[in-house]
């Protein structure tokens, strides 16, 4: 019989993770086949299950997983029936598999040529000198400039991509017949990302390797995969060809997944503010360094913002974008008194020259919701506490006692009355990330700086939670400093957006006018480029 | 104690006991080989007597006025009052004999170097561990010592030097504790020697205050006090007990008292003649250093307590103890080796002006027996007077002296010629010599 | 570890030793009781004790007196004891040469059995091993210096007379003997670390093997013994150095009870030894060479750990 | 609390821990009326008993009952030590809370000081207070405590400093809270799981340096039954009967071991992730 033409095929694979609470079904008889030179998305969000079938085919599962039926083959061959001595045989040397963060696959302690050569040395019987030699080539081949001089750093002392690219070497020097992407872009910067997504295509092309790519970004394995199967609490909802499905879902939970996407040219605020001469917010020439002071230590002084200049009108949404490091988080900050800054600064028509300046009336007007909504909140306070000390600090509340605008509160950010007396950890992402909302309009705020809010969120929550914003900002007229990473979602929500790229303000242009003229500055534009919007839609 | 000739040959008092004359060997030689003359001796007690040189002998060597070289071999002492034990007395360990030159001289070269004129020569010394010294080859007598080197190896932990001898890696100890003992005489290769002394262990009271200037108050607590048990706490055994005089067999004048009995019901009722009828409280104050002292403490005050008395038991450092409690305490443990007479004991701590004075009785007829007894060189006269001071000491019990400690120590069994002086200060390596068999050392 | 950085590290390791200097040289003054009482004993009389004061240079005001001893040091004159007359610093370097010979013997007999225990627990952690060692460990760190050394007497001196109970030989003079004195100290204080050690290259060997990379390195289908033994253990051992390193100073100055004991005369003794003594340049010097050498020590630690971890920079 | 004691019970080092720390409170509080014999009544004749009907553990060097000493002699010591304890956890944490908080010159300086205090060994430490306050259970306590601070300080700082950058603590600073509130409500009582679990251990140790201290006859006085002291006092008589020494080891040992375990298992019981 010709060898199996599926380099891998599961059949109605089933598993259980045994915890404390009981058992929890975690992949739900999953068929998935994968021919060779093909690549298969595996598309879901957090614990939808998609990285426990990793987990499985790596034969890597953790102590407490259960598998209760099914089968996983390589080229015909069922990899469960395989002792300890044989899969070791296999990882690596014919299933290669390739992590989401970089740094943490790499022995902080080794110098890169190191980790591939012990790799080739392992598997492909060459001696070190040789192994080395062979890794040199590997390095140059996924586009690694001066690949001696890699060979011998540490892992910190190359970028995220670099390393990345020195995993994506180690995974195909031996060229296996299988590799599981686990999320390879998700940790990287967006221009960085792009360059690996490409990378990856012209490899896999290459090599012919069968692969498959487990994301939570639909957008990501339209551009790369020829396959999709989305699955969804452990159950493979939808499969097909990439075009069927993103085109013509047959099932309403991958439709949902498409819709929550954002896209630029759908846009949910009315693009015009009217720019009325009194402004919020008027920004001249911040400039924001960070690090104390040291008594013996030097001061590190490196800026975070440059000589920033920008204007807010109320009730407007002005987005800032840019990647990890370009200081829009550290601008966020110093409005917030959070770091000390330079340069003049109007709220409301007042001037406020540093923090000291920022009394109670301005720390009412101004309000922030961080990121990591599990850090937002105090572990150790209940609901109810959290949202009525904005009332208790700022009296708000007027005649209403307490309790009840605490109430009306979580109605407003659409979460059940009796939460009040729950813990954080009891909530989840998403609900967490709706009390601290709560929290800064508690205040009564005339800007809200969302610094990030959505990003450790699932596609699906953070639609609902843009909508969340979107309303309350139509009902309180309140404006918003958007900051994000993603330039669609910022498309689709900012009335005026500014690029920010290594502590300096690039570009400022209206969304309309982006849509309409294309960005002013490069940088802007190799951004745009670089975030791959949804192939069908 | 009878004096043995050291560097002077013979010695004799004036009539009046006020004038002693020392005739010194002829050619004696310091440990660097300078001769050693009569000046040398002047110089050094001269030093001696200096208070600036604050040597601790200059109370101990009885009222000498000033010492004069009358020629190279004779040394005449001047001494304020007539002195029968002068002789003995300056046999003291602290007053010896060095070149005037040094005695004149810069003091602080005593520091590094020692030059004498004994039968041991100093080699190393090394605070707190380890003091080397070897035969003195000009030493007057050419037969003595027989040891060729001596080392000295400094134990902090008594335990440890026990365990070091039966292990071979020492060949004698100087003193052993009480309850060492024991363990060194069951041990096989060890000769374990023993003899009564002077040493004792004491309850001071302040006698210049309340409640201790009260008589009857004293009586009372010597009367709860069971000293042949505190022979066993104290000593393991290893003693004899007092009768709250600080003499013993082991002193020529001794003389016996009727033994005290525990009287319980007695004390109760001598308390509250004293006004405490319903207890005492007091605090007795021990000094970490020797050990011995918190044991007697803690056993006096579980011995008190049935009879009203209330001790509480506070211990503190040797250095504190000095400096804020010795002679100024009300309550508190003593501790002394033996004196080589009995003059010497009683002016050292219980005539009013004894040099330490711990008790301030300053009771004037004891003054006056000593001071007599003192002047006096008839032996059976000296004899009734130190007995009457002893009975008055028995009565008015300026301290409970309820125990006095044998010396205890041991040696290999090749160790000969080894005898322990009740002194407690005098140990005569010279006269030791080592039988065959005896392990080749350094 | 650029020069800056350690120029920076050695001002803020000479104001920890002044601080220190301070700390001891204050509370000494208000000790009772001074050298001049310790050293006439039972024979103080006041003009006496006045004049042997005048001589030690009591009498002054304790500020003078601390600025005299801090202008002598900078001039690298320590001053000599007041009990001795010798001078302070080589009976002190002394000391510390014996502290540093019983802290070496006892870190490498610990080294040589700590890193195996600990790695074999967690290799096979939960397994019988590992439980006997978490009791034995546990038992280990709980014991006080002076019940270790108690028990070992009475187990290996007296009942078993393998060893002499105490006594210091100086490797100098006979290594066998000396050795041989040294072996049941040497063994306390190892039990002590070997316990605290062990423990924490455990947990770290426990910590490195649920790592990322290790799963990473496992997943390149490497052999187990590369993945534990090369991946785990290089990043477990890292933090080691760091505690090997403070032991020294914790041995230096720690065991004071040990070296009570056993009558080691190292730093430790010497130092009750002159408290009790009131011996103030002897305590001073003492004390500012324990903080040094603590110092050194830390330092040693932190130029070793960025040695081997690349990620440290001190910048 | 009581989800945290019955996550304590389910690890071994916490239900053992947990055991053993129990049996030494109930000889804490109770001792003196579990003592078969008075602690203090000296008897010349039953002087080094081995253990026996009579006396279950056996006599001392004056024929004191050893099994009472040590019922007694819990209190003395345990309680003693968890006072230091806690006296030096709470000093030590304001100090490091307050310093991680404030930051800049005032942190960098306290680090400093902290490190300096904590070069000098505590137990030297410990040796020069109790010889400047002199000797008594009372200034062993004081001396235990400060040489405890410094220490406790450092871990309290570290922990504070890992919730100082949290978003909640930011948020706080950023609606305008106050200092107190900031440290009070939000800091101490995130970094408050850490710093008991630290203070668990530091019973052990506590407890240790406190019997250490009476052994160098720092800490208790005689005729106190303290155990540091008992087996200071039997040392002189180690060969005349072991049992003198071994009781009052067995005991430190005991609790020391039962407050390691304790410690152990908190940590696993308050550790958020588990």
């Amino acid at each position: 019989m010709a060898t199996e033409a599926n380099v891998l095929s599961v059949e109605g694979y089933t598993l259980d993770y045994v915890t404390r609470a009981g058992p929890i079904r975690a992949l739900d008889s999953v068929d998935l086949r994968i021919a060779r030179g093909e690549v298969v998305g595996l598309v879901g969000e957090s614990g939808s299950g998609k990285t426990s079938l990793a987990w499985a085919i790596m034969r890597a599962l953790a102590s407490n997983a259960v598998e209760l039926a099914g089968s996983l083959k390589l080229s015909g061959q069922d990899l469960r029936q395989l002792g300890p001595g044989a899969v070791r045989a296999i990882r690596g040397r014919r299933i290669g598999m390739i992590f989401q963060d970089p740094s943490a696959s790499l022995n902080p302690t080794m110098t890169l040529g190191a980790q591939i050569t012990e790799a080739l040395v392992a598997h492909m019987g060459l001696r070190t000198k040789a192994a080395r030699e062979a890794g040199k080539q590997l390095f140059a081949k996924v586009g690694l400039s001066d690949p001696a001089a890699i060979m011998r750093r540490y892992p910190h002392e190359a970028s995220g991509g670099e390393k990345q690219r020195v995993v994506i070497a180690t995974a195909f020097a031996c060229r296996p017949e299988l590799i599981l992407f686990d999320e390879p872009t998700t940790a990287l910067d967006v221009i960085t990302a792009r360059q690996i997504l490409d990378l990856l295509r012209d490899l896999q092309a290459e090599t012919a390797v069968a692969s498959l790519y487990i994301s939570h970004d639909l957008a990501v394995v339209s551009r790369i995969a020829q396959r999709v199967a989305v699955i969804h609490r452990g159950r493979i909802v939808d499969e097909g060809s990439v075009p069927n499905v993103f085109t013509a879902p047959s099932d309403s939970y991958t439709r949902a997944l498409l819709d929550a996407v954002p896209k630029p040219e759908r846009r949910l605020v009315s693009s015009t503010v009217t720019m009325s001469e009194k402004r919020l917010v008027e920004v001249r020439g911040l400039t924001v360094r960070y690090g104390r002071p040291q008594f013996f230590g030097k001061s590190l002084g490196t800026a975070g913002a440059r000589d920033v200049s920008f204007d807010l009108a109320p009730g407007e949404i002005l987005g800032i974008v840019g990647e990890s490091g370009s200081g829009k988080s550290t601008l966020a900050r110093a409005l917030t008194g959070l770091a000390p800054f330079t340069g003049t600064l109007l709220v409301g028509g007042r001037e406020i020259a540093s923090i000291a300046d920022m009394d109670s009336a301005y720390r009412r007007t101004v309000q922030i919701v961080f990121q990591h909504p599990d850090a937002s909140l105090n572990p150790r306070q209940r609901i109810g506490d959290i949202l009525a000390r904005p009332f208790a600090l700022y009296g708000r509340a007027g005649t209403q006692p307490i309790r009840s605008a605490v109430r009306d509160m979580l109605e407003a950010v659409q979460l059940p009355p009796d939460y009040v007396d729950r813990f954080p950890h009891q909530l989840s992402g998403g609900e967490k990330q709706r009390v601290a909302i709560a929290r800064a309009f508690a205040a009564g705020p005339a800007l809200v700086i969302c610094d990030e809010v959505t990003s450790s969120l699932d596609v699906s929550v953070q639609a609902a939670v843009i909508d969340l914003l979107v309303e309350l900002r139509r009902e309180t007229g309140t404006a918003y400093l958007f900051i994000s990473h993603d330039i669609n979602l910022v498309r689709q929500i900012a009335h005026r957006i500014i690029v920010m790229h290594r502590g300096e303000l690039v570009e400022a242009i209206s969304a309309d006018d982006l849509a309409a003229r294309g960005p002013s500055h490069p940088y802007t534009a190799r951004l745009i480029a670089a975030v791959p919007t949804l192939l069908a839609a | 104690m009878t004096p043995e000739p050291d560097l002077a040959e013979s010695w004799a008092p004036s009539a009046d006991l006020a004038e002693w004359t020392f005739k010194l060997r002829p050619n004696l030689l310091f440990h660097d080989g300078t001769p050693c003359t009569a000046a040398d001796v002047a110089a050094s007690f001269e030093a001696m007597l200096n208070p600036q040189t604050a040597s601790p002998a200059r109370n101990n060597i009885g009222p000498v006025e000033g010492v004069t070289a009358s020629d190279s071999a004779t040394v005449v002492f001047k001494l304020r009052a007539p002195y029968a034990d002068l002789p003995v007395m300056l046999a003291y360990t602290n007053a010896r004999i060095i070149p005037a030159a040094i005695a004149r001289g810069e003091m602080t070269r005593l520091d590094r170097e020692a030059i004498g004129t004994g039968p041991f020569r100093l080699i190393s010394y090394e605070p707190d561990r380890l003091i080397v010294v070897q035969r003195n080859d000009r030493y007057y007598d050419p037969a003595r010592p027989y040891l060729d080197r001596v080392e000295v190896v400094v134990y902090p932990d008594p335990t440890a030097e026990g365990s070091a001898l039966i292990s071979g890696a020492t060949d004698m100890m100087l003193s052993a504790l009480p309850t060492e003992y024991a363990r060194l005489q069951r041990a096989q290769g060890l000769r374990a020697l023993r003899t009564p002394s002077g040493q004792f262990c004491n309850v001071n009271f302040g006698c210049d205050a309340p409640p201790f200037n009260d008589m009857r108050v004293r009586q009372a607590l010597a009367l709860c006090v069971d000293r042949a048990a505190l022979v066993d706490f104290v000593a393991e055994g290893f003693g004899t007990q007092g009768q709250d005089t600080p003499l013993n067999p082991a002193y020529t004048y001794f003389v016996e008292q009727p033994a005290k009995k525990v009287d319980i019901a007695g004390a109760r009722r001598l308390l509250s003649e004293a006004g405490h009828a319903n207890g005492l409280k007091a605090t007795l104050i021990a000094s970490d250093r020797p050990a011995v002292r918190t044991q007697l403490a803690v056993a006096i005050r579980e011995m008190s307590l049935p009879a009203g008395f209330d001790v509480a038991v506070q211990t503190m450092p040797h250095a504190t103890y000095l400096d804020q409690v010795w002679r100024k305490g009300s309550f508190y443990i003593g501790f002394y080796n033996m004196q080589p007479t009995a003059d010497g004991i009683f002016s050292l701590l219980y005539t009013s002006n004894a040099a330490w004075n711990e008790t301030r009785w300053n009771n004037a007829a004891f003054d006056r027996l000593v001071a007599e007894a003192r002047a006096t060189v008839d032996q059976s006269r000296r004899r009734e007077l130190y007995g009457q001071a002893q009975a008055l000491m028995y009565k008015e019990v300026p301290s409970i002296i309820p125990v006095f400690f044998d010396l205890l120590t041991a040696t290999r069994d090749y160790v000969e010629g080894y005898r322990l002086h009740p002194r407690g200060a005098v140990f005569r390596l010279d006269q030791v010599w080592l039988r065959d068999g005896a392990p080749r050392r350094g | 570890m650029s020069a800056s950085y350690l120029a920076r590290r050695l001002l803020a390791m000479v104001y920890t030793l002044l601080v220190v200097s301070i700390i001891v040289f204050g509370v000494t003054q208000i000790l009772p009781a001074d050298a001049a009482t310790v050293i006439m004993g039972e024979n103080a009389t006041p003009e006496q004790l006045a004049a042997l004061r005048d001589r030690l240079g009591l009498n002054d005001l304790g500020v003078v007196q601390y600025l005299r001893w801090l202008s002598g040091v900078l001039t690298g004159e320590f001053g000599a004891s007041m009990r001795t007359g010798q001078p302070v610093l080589p009976t002190i370097l002394e000391a510390l040469s014996r502290s540093l010979t019983l802290a070496a013997l006892s870190i490498a007999l610990m080294l040589v059995v700590a890193l195996p225990l600990g790695i074999l627990a967690a290799t096979k952690r939960g397994g019988p091993v590992d439980v006997l060692f978490g009791l034995v460990s546990y038992v280990g760190v709980s014991l006080p210096e002076f019940v270790t050394a108690t028990l070992v007497i009475l187990l290996l001196a007296d009942w078993l007379q393998l060893l002499p109970a105490t006594g210091y030989v100086p490797l100098t003079d006979n290594l066998w003997v000396g050795l041989r004195h040294l072996a049941l100290p040497v063994l306390t204080i190892s039990i002590i670390l070997i316990a605290h050690v062990s423990r924490m290259v455990r947990s770290e060997m426990v910590d490195a093997l649920h790592s990322d990379y290790v799963r990473a390195a496992r997943l390149k289908g490497l052999s187990e013994n590369r993945v534990v033994y090369v991946h785990a253990l290089r990043n477990a051992l890292l933090p080691t150095i760091t505690i090997v390193a403070l032991d020294v100073g914790y041995v230096l100055g720690g065991i004071i009870v040990v070296e009570e004991i056993f009558a080691i005369p190292g730093l430790g003794r010497q130092l009750i030894v002159s408290i009790q003594a009131r011996d103030l340049p002897m305590i001073q010097a003492g004390a500012v060479v324990l903080a040094s050498t603590y110092a050194v020590m830390n330092l040693v630690a932190d130029f070793g750990y960025a040695l081997l971890d690349k990620r440290i920079q001190y910048g | 609390m009581a989800e945290v004691l019955r996550r304590l019970v389910r690890t071994p080092q916490g239900a053992i821990g947990l055991a053993i720390i129990a049996l030494v409170l109930i000889a804490v509080l109770f001792g003196p009326w579990l003592a078969p014999r008075d602690p203090f009544a000296i008897s010349p004749l039953q002087r080094y008993r081995p253990p026996g009907p009579v006396n279950f553990l056996g006599t001392d060097h004056l024929g004191r009952d050893l099994l009472s000493r040590v019922l007694h002699g819990a209190s003395a010591t345990v309680a003693m030590a968890i006072i230091a304890t806690l006296a030096g956890t709470l000093a030590g944490s304001l100090i490091g809370t307050g310093s991680a908080y404030l930051g800049g010159r005032v942190d960098e300086l306290m680090m400093r000081t902290v490190d300096a205090v904590m070069a000098i060994p505590s137990l030297l430490m410990s040796l020069l207070v109790v010889s400047m306050l002199g000797r008594s259970a009372t200034n062993a306590v004081i001396a235990i405590a400060i040489a405890f601070t410094p220490g406790m300080a450092r871990i309290s700082r570290s922990v504070a400093l890992a919730v100082r950058k949290q978003d909640y603590v930011s948020a706080a600073i950023a609606r305008g809270e106050g200092a107190g509130f900031v440290i009070l409500r939000e800091m101490l009582p995130n970094a408050l799981a850490p710093i008991i679990v630290e203070m668990t251990i530091r019973f052990a140790f506590s407890v240790m340096l406190f019997s250490t201290l009476s052994f160098l006859g720092l800490g208790a006085q005689p005729p106190t039954p303290e155990w540091g002291l008992m087996v200071s006092e039997a040392r002189r008589f180690m060969h005349l009967s072991s049992w003198m020494i071994l009781w009052p080891c067995i005991s430190i040992a005991l609790v020391a071991v039962g407050f390691n375990l304790l410690g152990d298992g908190l940590r696993d019981a308050l550790n958020p992730r588990t």
